[in-house]
């Protein structure tokens, strides 16, 4: 029992509020503003920093939905690939069989991501902690399975659905009616930018909403919520099924952006990059995990031109877990407190480090 | 007075090989305070784990106002009217004191209509106004922005019982609701108990025997999973079963 | 954005050597200005002079021995020219795609739009080569010298003239064996396979060539990529009745398969035969004793004893302490053709580069070898070998030259 | 007939042997887990180190027994010093941190194994005398292959009285579900922890050198192997060592029918039994159930 309890992430989550702060709004306001300066400015003179902005951009959304759960709800998924790749297969097959019209196949992506989340969380939301992860991981990996044999195809009698382990290559742009063209590097930029400015505020939204706060209290004691009258388990499907729209989103987003859909987007390491994106960047604080996000993608990407760079990434998650236990939203958060003491935080870390090794 | 609001009829509970509530049958009427007493692991909040559906009853039936209730799920048989709170203080630790009771009372507000999903919790005015009435009842309404872990005991324990409040029950079941106070905060809370019995049914587990027979009109005493005796409280200190159980489990 | 988990081969060769260092450093430098006026180093710079290639290459993960060693094979090559190709400065860029099929796409990309490479060298897995097709296409500012994912497909959907395999393809690793073995070691056969597209197709070219020559197959066992204990498909193999098993496995399952083959006594009454890289220099070390007189097909083989290729060796082991593989041998030819192309052309131009390189000949470590001008895949001559007992172990061995192969254009004419 | 016959027989075989060597692994997962409550993702790693030390080892001596003595302890040290260096300092916080950290842990060691031994996949040479094949009914199997599953099913019996029967056992079992009450007792805690911690490496250590020498040793199998424990350790019930065994027999045999029957989709069997087992029973087959 205590092992469950330990699961609650109560203790991940230093501000529930914090985003919702007028220092809070302003600063998001600030970021999305410099982010739609910035994509023209990269679009003249760095092209590359667009597609690197998109990918940190899709995967932050991505964070984001799994934060909504996890870090309000409580449900610790580790199956939020299966959400992100259905997403993205939904469009990809949309593309090449139906339309590319992004009015048309983003809605599905989203709508995708609901119902695959809603059945996955249907079967999964009776069990607790790390029992619910390894379900969700479970579902997952079906998926996945089901995508790298094409199962589908051969269930159907026909050729091929998902292209096995090569994926679906080759995808057209997206484009709206004819009248965006979307397939313009800067364009896409921007959509994606409002979309995910947009799933962030609609979060927060949802997060303080009435529903919101019945989830919070799931999170902090699910019995009780019963035993005053709340359908728990309902509410967490609808929760999952909420976060899974949002990942789905965010995979319909970046298939589309890399023309590709592939089996490894379903795959749990895809799940389980995603949970130490959260930690890294500070559970329960919705734009932490946004950072963590960005923050990881770009290690790996500055990362990858080095030997041995997987010695060097795994090192960085390390020492941060070890001396920066609310992750980099924590830190950032101290620094704006108390800009001075950031040395003495330092120390006090490193003194209780040793403190606790020699023990 | 003619139909009993909560009736059990040889109601069971096996756990594996242990019984832990056996062959009950027992019928609590509307109005007023009821207690069920007894020595530790005598079957108490067992049976109050039936009757709000933690539980399903092996065997036996239970009725609440003349419908079936055992087996439904807790937030359905919240939904008839039967609410408890628990021997050990079981809120939302990291929520104000406010949004603990809040939680209760949008609960049959809150469903899952767009707006419960994009309007802000504060407009919840209705439901807030009604947290800030039980809060005044249970007298924490001058902490009602405090963090429910920093409550001082009596007043977390009054919260515990302010959360089963703010549901607005027809039944309430209260598990040990003066466990571990002093006797201040005690009569404190026997004084609450006796305002809320005012509009409401209640059912007390306590161990304090002076608590329960000033305040109790009917008695109910289990031993070893059986229900032993019942009565007022003058028929039950002179019961000799009783005054057995009790001598012979000390 | 991998971790790969299943099977691996890989190789511990220091990756970087100065020259991917300068553009690392480049970026960080932009990095740093964000938003600051005049950045340096845009796109597309390097000049007239400089010819820029980018390796999209796995060093970590599955395939970190292969791109590693086709970094070597690379270099060595470059090394031998004074760091030139063609006349012109060469610097090159490496980033780690893990075998990933995204971080392929999003690499091919930071090559073609930030660092503006005049030639992209890779990639080792099929469905990143794949993935890529849409995006070298687009960008079009680039020759691309395919190092070794053999994948028909490329040919047969992409068909690009930018697209030139210094390596092989599937079709050429299996179906000319079919004759060999049919002619050599039995007219009935079993197939085994990693069950996954490049398995699949070599797959499907044997038993199709087989059945042509007058062969038959009397089963045919998918074993998924990744499978660690294969007792119970070698069961099915043995149960079939087959004189012999064309296989493709690659890696760390050939390893497995070998062993485990030999392991469970098949060797006593099966021939195995396969796709060269069932039994290649990567695979032979842990296989040890349990290859001996498995034959296996394939168009570059270390031992091979011509001039030119111990050339090679002696070259390519004094500079990296190792033999070369087959890997090393695509990587020092997709610097050659490169050279040709540059020196050709006489510019670094991406279309210019093309141009110059169709239908070009090398003079390759494995023998002859030219583009096909209709397709720009590799004609060149196929070896099968035997595993014998070497001096250091044991060793691929030549046992025949299968010459003038005529490949099929898959509908691709250029 | 005769042919199906031998093919479920191997299938068998293999999968006994599968869920005995995956149950030493899992062993160690799930008492670390129990005990300390840390989700170990490092586990897979142990393994792998294990497999690795073998082949330095066996090659450097020449001795495949000296390796499955040698490479093991030393499997125990690294584990050790995960424990004491990384784990203890994070003891007292949510337990999802221990995630993180040997998710990262896990990452540098694939990465060093790659920098030490190099990308391609290696082998530990079976003992002389126990090379070539036996015949257990119509099958021809591998000496080897028996002598793996001879020694790891031995393995886990003494683990299972072990812990079963000895003080020390009790001791484990006890700290698992109340280390408040070992405190009371006057033992060191952390002294225990350690100890887990390092008889968990162990046993995953000697799994990494005795599956050296039936399949390859290669920088994937840390990753690997872990999913296949989590299952193994989730189906049983966290903190059941009994659960463990089970789990592992149950997923040995799935994994090795399920090649017999569709192999491409093998994978979806295991993880459907498991969700299937979750739905049915929350806690696993032998996890804690609440009781009144």
């Amino acid at each position: 029992m205590g092992l469950l309890d330990a699961f609650d992430p109560r203790e991940a989550s230093p501000t529930t509020d914090g985003i919702l702060t007028n220092r809070g709004r302003f600063g998001i306001l600030a970021l999305i503003a410099a982010l739609a300066v910035l994509g023209p400015i990269a679009a003249s003179v760095r092209p590359f920093w667009l597609y690197l902005l998109v990918q940190i951009l899709a995967f932050a959304l991505l964070a984001l939905s799994l934060d909504f759960v996890f870090g309000y709800a409580g449900l610790l998924s580790f199956g939020h690939a299966a959400m992100f790749g259905a997403g993205g297969y939904a469009v990809a097959l949309l593309v090449t069989h139906v339309t590319p019209n992004a009015l048309v196949v983003l809605p599905a992506a989203v709508l995708t991501g609901v119902v695959v989340a809603a059945f996955i969380g249907w079967f999964s939301v009776r069990a607790r902690g790390i029992y619910f992860a390894m379900l969700t991981l479970a579902f997952a990996q079906i998926f996945y399975v089901a995508a790298f044999a094409d199962l589908p195809a051969s269930i159907l009698g026909v050729e091929t659905i998902t292209g096995g382990d090569n994926g679906l290559v080759g995808l057209a742009a997206l484009e709206a009616f004819g009248v965006v063209d979307l397939s313009s590097r800067l364009n896409y930029y921007f959509l994606t930018l409002a979309l995910v400015a947009l799933s962030l505020l609609a979060i927060v939204r949802i997060a303080n909403s009435p529903f919101g706060r019945v989830l919070q209290g799931v999170r902090e004691n699910e019995d009780r919520m019963a035993f005053i009258g709340y359908d728990v388990e309902r509410y967490k499907v609808i929760g999952f099924a909420i976060s899974g729209g949002f990942a789905g989103l965010a995979g319909g987003l970046y298939v589309p952006f890399q023309s590709l859909a592939q089996p490894q987007l379903l795959h749990w390491t895809l799940s389980g990059e995603l949970v130490v994106m959260l930690l890294l960047g500070g559970l329960g604080t919705l734009w932490g995990p946004m950072l963590g996000a960005g923050v990881v993608i770009l290690l790996e990407e500055q990362l990858s031109g080095f030997a041995a760079w997987e010695v060097i990434l795994g090192a960085v998650f390390v020492v941060v877990v070890v001396f920066a236990p609310q992750g980099l939203a924590g830190v950032l958060v101290s620094l704006r407190d108390d800009p001075k003491d950031a040395l003495g935080n330092v120390r006090d870390a490193l003194a209780n480090y040793r403190e606790k090794v020699l023990k | 007075m003619s139909e009993p609001l909560l009736r059990t009829d040889s109601v069971t509970k096996r756990f594996g090989k242990l019984t832990a509530v056996s062959d009950v049958s027992l019928s609590i009427p509307e109005g007023g305070i009821s207690s069920i007493i007894g020595p530790n692991g005598a079957g108490k909040t067992t049976l109050f784990n039936l009757f709000t559906g933690k539980h399903a009853p092996t065997e036996g039936s239970i009725e609440f106002r003349g419908d079936p209730i055992g087996g439904l799920e807790p937030h359905e048989i919240v939904g008839r009217g039967i609410v408890r709170s628990f021997q050990i203080t079981n809120f939302f630790a990291e929520l104000s004191a406010l949004e603990n009771v809040r939680l209760a009372t949008q609960a049959d507000r809150t469903g899952f209509a767009p707006d419960d999903f994009l309007a802000h919790h504060a407009s919840l005015s209705e439901a807030t106004d009604e947290a800030e009435a039980v809060l005044e009842r249970i007298g924490l309404l001058d902490v009602a922005d405090r963090t429910a872990a920093n409550l001082a005991y009596g007043q977390r324990r009054h919260l515990e019982i302010g959360i089963a409040l703010a549901t607005g029950p027809d039944l309430l079941l209260m598990d040990e609701p003066t466990a571990g106070m002093g006797p201040e905060q005690t009569d404190a809370t026997v004084s609450l108990i006796e305002n809320i019995a005012e509009d409401a049914t209640v059912v007390l587990i306590e161990h304090d025997m002076e608590i329960v027979m000033n305040v109790s009109e009917r008695i109910a005493v289990m031993n070893n999973g059986e229900l032993i005796a019942r009565g007022t409280p003058d028929e039950i200190s002179r019961n000799e079963a009783v005054q057995r159980a009790y001598l012979g489990g000390e | 954005m991998s971790h790969d988990s299943g099977t691996s081969t890989g190789s511990r060769e220091p990756t970087n050597r100065s020259a991917s260092t300068t553009s690392r450093r480049r970026f960080l430098a932009g990095s740093a200005a964000v938003g600051a006026t005049a950045l340096a180093g845009c796109a597309g710079d390097g000049g007239d002079d400089t010819l820029t290639v980018g390796h999209v290459l796995p060093t970590s993960g599955t395939y970190a021995l292969l791109g590693e060693s086709i970094m070597n094979g690379f270099d060595l090559y470059l090394e031998q020219n004074d760091g030139q190709l063609g006349g012109y400065e060469v610097e090159t860029v490496q980033r780690d795609t893990s075998g990933d099929t995204d971080t392929g796409v999003s690499i091919t990309r930071e090559f073609l739009v930030e660092e503006g490479v005049d030639a992209l060298v890779g990639p080792v897995s099929s469905a990143v080569a794949i993935a890529m097709m849409q995006t070298v296409q687009q960008e079009s500012s680039a020759i691309w010298l395919n190092a070794n994912a053999g994948d028909y497909r490329v040919t047969q959907d992409g068909c690009m003239d930018l697209h030139f395999r210094t390596s092989f393809n599937d079709w050429q690793t299996s179906a000319p064996l079919a004759q060999w073995v049919y002619d050599n070691v039995a007219d009935n056969v079993a197939l085994s396979y990693a069950d996954y597209a490049f398995g699949q197709n070599s797959k499907t070219f044997f038993q199709e060539a087989f059945e042509e020559v007058g062969g038959e197959v009397v089963d045919e066992v998918a074993a998924p990529l990744g499978t660690e204990d294969y007792s119970p498909f070698l069961g099915d193999i043995e149960d079939s009745g087959a004189d012999a098993v064309f296989s493709f496995f690659a890696g760390g399952d050939a390893v497995n398969y070998i062993t485990q083959f030999s392991d469970f006594g098949l060797d006593e009454n099966l021939t195995q035969t396969g796709s060269g890289f069932l039994l290649s220099e990567d695979t032979l070390p842990a296989q040890g004793e349990a290859a001996l007189g498995k034959y296996s097909l394939l168009h570059y083989t270390a031992t091979k004893e011509t001039d030119r290729n111990q050339t090679f060796v002696s070259n390519y082991s004094g500079e990296f302490d190792r033999q070369p593989n087959v890997y090393a041998c695509q990587g020092y030819d997709s610097a050659q053709a490169l050279d040709v192309a540059a020196s050709n052309a006489d510019s670094t131009d991406a279309s210019d580069l093309a141009a110059a390189l169709s239908g070009a000949e090398l003079d390759s470590p494995r023998g002859e070898f030219s583009f096909d001008p209709g397709t720009n895949e590799p004609l060149q001559s196929m070896d099968v070998r035997e595993v014998v007992e070497g001096d250091d172990g044991v060793e691929n061995e030549v046992v025949a030259t299968i010459d003038d192969i005529e490949l099929p254009d898959w509908g691709c004419s250029l | 007939m005769l042919a199906e016959f031998s093919s479920v027989l191997r299938a068998t075989m293999l999968g006994v042997q599968l869920g005995m060597t995956l149950a030493l692994v899992a062993a160690g997962l799930t008492l670390i887990f129990g005990m300390l409550d840390v989700i170990n993702f490092a586990h897979g790693s142990l393994y792998m180190i294990g497999g690795y030390l073998g082949v330095t080892v066996a090659s450097q001596f020449g001795s495949f027994w000296l390796a499955l003595l040698i490479a093991p302890l030393a499997v125990g040290v690294v584990g050790a010093a995960i424990e004491v260096f990384g784990l203890r300092a994070l003891y007292g916080r949510n337990p999802l941190y221990h995630i993180l950290l040997t998710f990262g842990i896990a990452i540098m060691v694939q990465g060093l194994v790659v920098e030490i031994w190099g990308g391609q996949s290696l082998r530990i040479e079976a003992p002389e005398m126990l090379s070539g094949t036996v015949s257990v009914g119509p099958v021809q199997y591998p000496v080897y292959w028996l002598f793996v599953l001879a020694i790891s099913t031995v393995l886990i019996a003494a683990v299972w009285l072990m812990i079963d029967r000895s003080d020390l056992g009790i001791l484990m079992r006890a700290s698992a579900h109340d280390t408040e009450m070992v405190d009371a007792l006057g033992i060191d805690v952390s002294k225990v922890f350690t100890g887990v911690f390092v008889f968990g490496a162990i046993l995953a250590g000697i799994a990494g050198v005795l599956l050296g020498a039936s399949r390859s040793v290669s920088p994937g199998m840390g990753f690997g192997v872990i999913i296949e424990a989590f299952v193994i350790v989730v189906i049983g019930g966290l903190g059941s060592f009994k659960g463990a065994v089970y789990g592992a027999l149950l997923v040995g045999l799935v994994t090795a029918y399920g090649a017999l029957i569709a192999p491409s989709v093998t994978d979806i069997f295991l993880f459907a039994m498991m969700a299937v087992v979750l739905m049915v029973r929350p806690n696993g087959l032998f996890g804690a159930t609440e009781a009144a």
